[in-house]
């Protein structure tokens, strides 16, 4: 497969939100929806033509234009960047199905998911840092619009947050940016990995603070993508995954912050930075933390799931700063399965918000009789979120957990998480097991939905009031079909995720082998192409010797994920009692004012760049 | 104690960053160069600033309009008013 | 020399700008102050290297480095843009809220959610 | 604001240059200093003259919102269509297919046609927006 096309992944969804575009100009053509689906087909198709080649650890580099390679932007695809292009289209089409049963979405909607589909997959692509500068901004323009679409006031205030946020992280990437082409005029990576091996190391005796630059730079750099995949201030993702339209939450949380990370992965494997990894294993293993503390307290559904986006994140920066083998392929791989079951409650708990308009546990509850396949639905996802064994959660975290051996504090930091993620889990199904409530009033023996009721039935946008259950205008007078097929395909990807994780390891380890790192040393104009070479990281080979044996008939698996739900549920009834609820209430007071989100930005790349300077 | 947190951390960033950037570095040779030889051969354009961002890196004039178009619809999707 | 050191004020004061400030607004001028305080230091050492401008109209071949410019053409865009939807925010936000200053907003968001 | 005849005067007459001023930048953008961006910026400004001198009704007569939003949308598409004209003649994407001046004299056009029609309807829609609730 020659490697023209793959700036195809970019352009297909462009194009086709252009076409999407065409229906706002002129809305008697109804082009957007099927725009956004032949993209969807087409980009898988592209997929597939490259994913032999992938398989065997070949890398695709193109300069767009022909120009010579320092000179024009440079494209590559390798394994990585395939892994992430697969997980953006696998998500794509569940988002995209429910968004159509939503209803209420016009022709510019698409045409902003679209967009966001092109810029992950032009970040994920770029070689050349202003261009990863340029499609960052494309993707970032596309999360803000699209997080405050409703126009609700407090998914607007969430907007606001996260694009000064992001806007000033980006700025910071630019001034790395700068630091990096005033020192060598270049600005691809193969130029970016020589100048931070002689940077790093201070080798003349220059000015006291003239050897600062580089790790600034560094720093800068992190920092500027760190925003977006929230391992920075990760204060602003609880609110914008919170207050953003269904399926737009579920597609931030399960690919935007991992397509982000999956740009750091590359810069921190291709620049040998370990101190940033040192970084992301400490924060990681924090943040899982402090993430699951915060959603146990929560009583708004979705912010309580977004709290959980960030745990989990944690377990991703934790399984990849430790760099063991297990624990990589187990980021990777929970990455992965992450996106799958978060998109999953994601789109299963918003489907109960947009039939009842409540999004508080306090006001409703025991749903399971007026939606019992959405309860099905949900235990998937929250099964798999907890690690219980046939479910791909249970794959990952295994992997990250056995890779964490030796880093006894991340190990219990985690552990702790996981208990954590099995208390508020069982929180959370209050909504479908809990007795019957609606609204504060208990509802016995109420009108059930059918999933797929009658034609003609009128497409009424649920509106955030709250009024007595049988005349809910939305309730039960819209057909849902392709947005329950959206879930329950990712529920399908759920079980199969977990059911072949002995197959899906085997290729997560074959693809990272894959990772192109340019061994051969790049001159300004004539540098060669990346060929397939190995990542030094993972010079030998896997040495998982017998992952099935490790996956199923792991004895000390088992075990860890008995006690996990056992004390899960421990802290579950604690949580509930009447001390409980006064902890709840103290902690709910606790909040971080946007200034602070900002100074939090700033300190993290402060303590980046500590951590940096320590590693040389 | 907000104040405090953000204005250390302000200054320290600040000082940080001025040290790091203002540095007088002796210009080395850059691809201008190579623009220099054959920037006009190549494209056809005296003003090599449009060579550069209309040919070389046409890809991030594409990405730019992007942004562009997609801040514009962003602005009529917030603040335009339903017809 | 001078340059250096009105850049680095302007580095200074659009940081502040956005950390301290409590008016919404100010901050996304603050952000766009920061944004234009980058691109001037880009074309800056991008000047140093050349008297001329990078148009080969005679047989001048002393001319400033045009990647600095070319890039930061983008980068101003990109500001612009910014600045442009932060705007349409603010201006969503002032319609519901009534006020563009952050605690006051901060303080009803707050009040909402008991 | 009270109008005073001051301002429809020069509004009325300069702004005709300015968007003369505008094509020129745009259309001698690989000759002379100038280009894309710059052209589309001084397009935008002589309409936006216009509109804030003169009041939307003035600007209808002559450019309707829809018009450049068309505009816009279409430049974007132009672009891509010539990105994919240079990977469907096997030569990549975005590389020029057309004899070397003529590529980047229609892709100047292109950019500076986008640029002008966007910061335009920007502040097009921001200004709308103040009127109505006015």
């Amino acid at each position: 497969m020659t490697s023209d096309a793959i700036l195809l992944f970019t352009v297909i969804p462009l194009f086709s939100s252009f076409v999407a575009l065409i229906e706002k100009a002129i809305p008697s053509l109804k082009v957007a929806k099927p725009a956004s689906l032949a993209s969807f087909f087409l980009s898988v198709l592209l997929l597939g033509l490259y994913g032999g080649g992938i398989y065997e650890g070949a890398v695709y580099s193109k300069v767009v234009g022909g120009w010579p390679r320092g000179i024009g932007i440079g494209q590559e695809l390798d394994g990585i960047a395939w892994v992430a292009l697969a997980l953006v289209y696998l998500i794509y089409l569940p988002v995209l199905l429910y968004s159509f049963s939503e209803g209420g979405y016009d022709s510019r909607y698409y045409f902003f998911l679209l967009l966001l589909q092109g810029g992950m997959a032009g970040i994920v692509l770029a070689y050349d840092v202003f261009n990863l500068f340029v499609f960052l901004e494309i993707t970032g323009i596309a999360a803000y619009v699209l997080i405050g679409y409703q126009k609700k006031d407090r998914a607007l205030f969430a907007g606001f947050k996260y694009l000064m946020l992001s806007s000033l992280g980006i700025t910071l990437f630019l001034i790395g940016v700068f630091l990096f082409y005033r020192d060598t005029g270049s600005l691809t990576y193969t130029e970016l990995r020589t100048w931070v091996q002689e940077g790093m190391v201070p080798s003349k005796p220059i000015t006291a603070l003239a050897w600062i630059s580089t790790p600034f730079a560094l720093a800068t750099l992190l920092a500027g993508i760190g925003v977006r995949t929230a391992f920075l201030p990760y204060t602003w993702l609880p609110d914008a995954h919170g207050f953003a339209p269904h399926p737009i939450s579920a597609s931030l949380s399960g690919v935007v912050i991992k397509v982000s990370f999956l740009v750091v992965w590359k810069l921190i494997v291709l620049l040998e930075l370990s101190g940033a990894r040192q970084f992301l294993l400490w924060m990681g293993s924090a943040i899982a933390l402090i993430g699951v503390l915060r959603a146990l307290t929560q009583t708004d559904v979705k912010v309580l799931l977004a709290w959980h986006s960030v745990s989990q994140m944690g377990y991703i920066f934790a399984g990849f700063g430790a760099g063991t083998e297990t624990a990589t392929v187990g980021a990777l791989y929970h990455m992965v399965s992450h996106a799958f079951f978060k998109a999953l409650l994601f789109l299963s708990v918003g489907t109960v918000i947009l039939f009842t308009g409540e999004r508080s546990l306090k006001r409703v509850a025991g749903m399971r009789r007026m939606f019992p396949y959405l309860t099905v639905l949900f235990a998937v996802g929250a099964l798999s979120i907890m690690g219980v064994p046939p479910f791909v959660g249970y794959v990952s975290k295994s992997l990250i957990f056995d890779g964490l051996q030796d880093y006894p504090i991340p190990y219990w930091l985690l552990f702790a998480a996981s208990v954590g993620t099995v208390a508020s889990f069982t929180k959370l199904s209050l909504l479908f097991r809990g007795s019957p409530m609606l609204e504060g009033k208990s509802t016995e023996g109420s009108v059930r939905p059918r999933g797929s009721s009658q034609k003609g039935s009128s497409m009424v946008e649920s509106t955030e009031t709250t009024s007595g259950l049988d005349t809910h205008p939305a309730l039960h007078s819209r057909p849902f079909r392709s947005g329950y097929l959206g879930m329950s395909l990712l529920a399908l990807f759920c079980v199969l995720g977990g059911l072949l994780g002995t197959y899906g390891i085997q290729f997560f380890s074959t693809i990272l082998r894959g990772t192109s790192i340019p061994v051969v040393p790049a001159t300004l104009y004539g540098s060669a192409p990346p060929n397939g070479s190995i990542a030094p990281a993972f010079q030998e080979s896997l040495k998982l010797t017998n992952m099935a044996a490790f996956l199923w008939l792991n004895g000390k698996e088992y075990l860890k994920t008995i006690a996990t739900l056992l004390l899960g549920y421990g802290v579950y009834r604690f949580i509930v009692s009447k001390r409980g609820k006064e902890l709840q209430a103290w902690a709910n007071r606790l909040r971080i004012s946007f200034d602070n989100q900002l100074g939090l930005l700033l300190a993290g790349v402060l303590l980046l760049l500590v951590f940096l300077t320590l590693q040389s | 104690m907000n104040r405090v947190f953000q204005g250390a951390v302000l200054l320290l960033f600040s000082f940080l960053l001025l040290a790091s950037v203002l540095v007088e570095k002796e210009p080395k040779e850059y691809p201008k160069t190579y623009f220099l030889e054959r920037g006009t051969h190549e494209t056809g354009a005296v003003n090599l600033v449009t060579a550069l961002y209309l040919a070389y890196r046409a890809y991030d004039t594409l990405g730019e309009t992007i942004v562009l178009i997609g801040a514009v619809t962003g602005v009529l999707v917030l603040v335009g008013r339903e017809k | 020399m001078i340059a250096l050191l009105l850049i680095a004020l302007l580095f200074l004061v659009s940081l502040v700008g956005i950390i301290l400030s409590k008016n919404l607004i100010r901050k996304v001028m603050a952000l766009n102050m920061l944004n234009s305080a980058v691109i001037i230091l880009f074309i800056f050492f991008g000047s140093l290297k050349g008297t001329h401008a990078p148009i080969l109209v005679g047989d001048e071949t002393d001319i400033v480095d045009p990647v600095p410019q070319a890039l930061m053409l983008t980068a101003i865009v990109v500001g612009i843009c910014v600045t442009a939807l932060a705007l349409g925010f603010i201006y969503k936000l002032y319609e519901r809220y009534g006020t563009t200053e952050l605690q006051e907003i901060e303080q009803q968001v707050h009040r909402n959610d008991q | 604001m009270k109008k005073t005849n001051i301002l429809d005067v020069v509004s009325r007459k300069l702004s005709p240059f300015i968007l003369l001023f505008g094509v020129y930048l745009v259309t001698f953008g690989h000759i002379s200093p100038g280009g894309g961006f710059q052209g589309g910026v001084a397009l935008a400004s002589g309409l936006l003259l216009i509109l804030l001198a003169q009041g939307p009704a003035v600007l209808k007569r002559t450019f309707s919102l829809e018009g450049i939003s068309l505009v816009e949308v279409f430049g974007y598409g132009l672009f891509l269509l010539a990105g994919l004209a240079g990977f469907l003649w096997g030569v990549g994407f975005l590389s020029p297919i057309l004899l070397p001046p003529r590529t980047i004299f229609i892709l100047n056009i292109v950019i500076g046609a986008k640029v002008g029609a966007g910061i335009t309807l920007i502040c097009w829609h921001l200004f709308l927006e103040g009127e109505d609730s006015e």
